[in-house]
């Protein structure tokens, strides 16, 4: 069980008050998370005892930053249960890391002909970066198709992949539909067909137990803002015996090993991925996230997510006019809906006018939300801080969103 | 309280049932505008007479509140009006929306003044200023290609 | 004139104690430099009032955050007299702004036998990102070599350059060397060629004041942590009609207009660059950076750095066993040395255990390293915090050294 | 005093004449070790009896006094000892320096054992084990290719 009243203290920002006096409840936690006092100071502590660039000076504050660094690498890796630190490359966000493998693999890999495999509820993110490198390798770009609330079509994924296969790109929880996806079919689907599978992980890294041995995925990808760490700082997991097989991505200072005017040797993975001073206090900081997320429980996590979102969809529900969209079960913390003949700008200002921030739009899913029919959703998503007292805020001011509109 | 001024009544009035909605078969003028942060889409429609004077303007597209209402209200008021009169009201508009200029409650802005409320609202001032960017676009390109 | 007592008192990290009780003697800011209380507030500031992801939420604290970052791009163009804040692109460091352009630019206009020019005296992030896009675009890499102390052969230059000259990628101050570069002079040969050029301004734009109208230079470079601001950000300047005409680089959420499943639209310049969440708090710290330099006054600080730099090269000069490297005049805050038979680590070992902080090693400069004719070099450099008496302590522990070394 | 610890005056000794320094023509194992984040640069050169026994080990390369040291004092230590033995040795030396086993002052750790004061300056522990690394490779690389 989460002491939320506690955990809720930890968080400066949920202090301040908002449009006049209104405490603010803050239910886009699926666009950037807020951040505990703990990570806030870790930056702080970082830039006022050891801050020094790191693999480079030999001397104390040197040492102690390049420490920090690796030890939140080796923490990362513990965290998603990943067999070697050498598999944890720290990018600057989940579509720094999807354009990693993008790049790189395709680079090494992809042929006119080969088929790239995504599915119709990727996030932008996952989706700009494979259409770039099918247009420019020639390989051919296909999608697992949504039916029902927004679930994927596994009888078409079977009839989709083939020989042909080489790469699947799947987003895990999507955070638009809530969609949890299976993935571990998914991942044993595309091994059979030698074909690499990449995890979007964004929306469930930050959530829920991931285990990255246990799903045997090739390469999984989140960012830290979406898990209480600060922005600047992602994650590329990959398994390092792949990951040794790529080509460097960006290239300079930090990922060399020799150099000379014309030619340079790489460093080993992940460091080869890593070029230029890296975003070190972000990555120390996210080190002191996952502590903080540990010393909850991902399990307490999830399950308070679980009862917000059932109790969010159950007093959504009785509203008339609200339509929820996604699965009914089997889904994450994500909930969007609409609200017949509001757009969902208009309920967003309105909440916002008491305090309540939501989200308002396409979520960077168009394709979704061409699929679903409409021009636009409104989503609200929870996180450890929140409670059912903010659902009840949110519900009573979704009946002013109703009064306002509906009473001319 | 600020609501009350963002939705008054001419506004949803207009959004409920907004003026000269629906494409016009060979238009003059054919324009569309996009709103990438929220997705906002609409087309404007403009038939002239004597290639300068316009006749009648029609929309399409989806929206909120805010961007309908203001589309609605754009399709009255510049009816009539010649090219270069529609593109200096636009810029009047809009200058009364960047919190440049007063807003004028008098004549032909005088429904126009219930947008006035959008301006304490900063990131909806996009909404209401997305179709007069747009049929200012549309305006222009014609004077061009004459 | 600085007031450096006050500005000593601005960086927590000057008041820390290391191997015992020695005060920190920090001279290695070409390295990364510290950071004042103030900066270092505006990212707990941020986090403990404004976060929200930024080009997304139409609520209250998403508003914010988005003017936060978007002023701070004004006050970067503000900073190098850019004449658009559309010409300024957020990265995470130099070495990815430089990345970024090897890989559009090319990608756009290179073809085989094509010519890139690059000097001698790179640092690896200007040399890399080049080798290559010179090897997957068939385009030949050439090299402006050095002369006399470390300067620019500029008779060879104007032999090598020529119509298929179409990129030079120069250097603007040596990390290595302290050379600074005639870089008005080269920047309107290469435009009389009709070439592009990108100035590598990492070690410039901190220390003077930088024009990029006047310099008329097409692409500029430099990075956040380097001037006082955070890890994690840095900063591409382009002439705004060149950005507009290169294809994104990295691709995703954020930098999109309308996506199909098939296909996508991108947004104009900037933001077609910036793929998936930016670091907000360090863009927002960097602005904060760029307050702080500016209410010293550009000029100042320049004239402080000589006077150090001046300094402690009469200093080194006294010790007969010392010998400095680069020009003897016009060069920047940047002092590299050899002391005879003793290698640059157990210089900097010993200088550690009295606190000082100094760079052993290559630099991040292998082919500099490699024309001196030396395995490694000692380097300090100076910055706003740093006064005669670091000097002074620094020569005094070299003394040190030489005893050590050279009693047996 | 710590340093006093790091630069004895044994291991000043070995810097400044090492033993066993240049080339060997004809060896029976070449290994190159790097060090990339400093630069240090040690070639090692071993020459065998039987294909088993040391019979003498020789090196090249540039560094600082801890590696030029170690790097001479392995030459000395592992003479004489057949692969197997030195391999042991090897892994015996990188345990002391990661301070995972205790010195032992004896034998033919004697002089060795001036490489304790190492461990209290960690970032220059790579420096004492770079050559020890590099001639680990060649050996296990000579073995897989018998
Ligand atoms: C001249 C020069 N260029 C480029 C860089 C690379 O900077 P960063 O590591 O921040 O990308 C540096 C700093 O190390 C530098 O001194
Ligand atoms: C499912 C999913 N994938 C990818 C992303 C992209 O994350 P970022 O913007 O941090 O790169 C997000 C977040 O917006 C997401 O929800």
């Amino acid at each position: 069980m989460l002491n939320i009243e506690k955990i809720k203290s930890d968080f400066p920002i949920l202090k301040r008050k908002v449009n006049g006096e209104k405490p603010l409840i803050y239910l886009d936690s699926a666009a950037t998370t807020q951040k505990p006092l703990q990570v806030i100071d870790a930056i702080s502590n970082y830039y006022k005892n050891s801050n020094a660039n790191v693999h480079r000076g030999v001397y104390s504050i040197g040492h102690e930053s390049t420490e920090m660094y690796e030890n939140a690498r080796k923490k990362v890796a513990k965290f998603i249960n990943a067999k070697s630190e050498n598999s944890i490359v720290f990018t600057r966000n989940a579509t720094e890391s999807i354009n990693l493998i993008a790049k790189t693999y395709a680079k090494k890999f992809l042929k006119a002909n080969d088929e790239i495999l995504v599915s119709q509820m990727e996030h932008h993110s996952n989706l700009i970066p494979w259409q770039i490198i099918a247009e420019e390798s020639g390989a051919k770009l296909k999608f697992i198709p949504l039916i029902e609330n927004g679930i994927l079509d596994l009888t078409q994924l079977e009839k989709l992949i083939s020989q042909k296969t080489k790469i699947i790109s799947l987003v895990h929880v999507s955070n638009t539909l809530g969609t949890i996806n299976p993935i571990e079919k998914i991942i044993s689907l595309a091994h059979s067909f030698n074909a690499k599978i990449l995890i979007d992980a964004s929306q469930s890294v930050p959530h829920m137990e991931i285990d990255v041995e246990k799903l045997d995925c090739d390469f999984l990808v989140f960012s830290g803002h979406k898990m209480l760490a600060p922005t600047g700082i992602g994650v590329l997991y990959g398994k390092e015996n792949l990951l040794e097989e790529l080509p460097p991505f960006l290239s300079g200072g930090e990922m060399i090993s020799e150099v000379h005017l014309e030619t340079a040797n790489y460093r080993q993975t992940p460091w080869k991925f890593e070029a230029g001073t890296p975003n070190v206090s972000g990555t120390i900081a996210l080190s002191t996230a996952i502590d903080y997320l540990l010393s909850l429980g991902m399990g307490n996590i999830h399950k308070h997510e679980i009862e917000l979102t059932q109790y969010a969809i159950y007093e959504l529900n009785k509203i008339p006019e609200i339509k929820i969209f996604g699965p009914t079960e089997n889904r994450g913390n994500v909930v969007s809906f609409n609200f017949e003949n509001i757009h969902p700008h208009d309920i967003s200002t309105i909440l916002d006018n008491d305090g309540i921030c939501i989200r308002a739009g396409h979520n960077c899913t168009q394709p979704i939300i061409r699929w679903l029919n409409v021009s636009a959703v409104a989503r609200v998503s929870f996180y450890i801080y929140n409670t059912k007292e903010d659902i009840d805020i949110f519900i009573s001011s979704l009946k002013k969103v109703k009064k306002i509109f509906y009473a001319t | 309280m600020q609501l009350e001024e963002l939705y008054q009544t001419i506004i949803l009035e207009h959004y409920k049932e907004p003026h000269n909605f629906g494409e016009i078969k060979n238009p003059d003028i054919e324009e569309r505008g996009y709103n990438e942060s929220c997705g906002d889409d609409v087309k404007v429609f403009v038939k002239l007479i004597n290639e300068n004077k316009i006749d009648s303007i029609n929309f399409i597209g989806k929206g909120c509140a805010i961007s309908q209402a203001s589309t609605s209200m754009l399709t009255d008021v510049l009816k009539g009006k010649s090219i270069e009169e529609a593109i200096d009201f636009i810029e009047n508009f809009k200058s009364m929306m960047k919190g440049e200029k007063d807003f004028i409650s008098e004549n032909d802005f005088e429904e126009l003044s219930a947008m006035k409320g959008v301006l304490q609202f900063p990131v909806r001032v996009k909404c209401a200023t997305l179709a007069w960017n747009t049929l200012k676009n549309g305006l222009i390109k014609y004077q061009n290609k004459q």
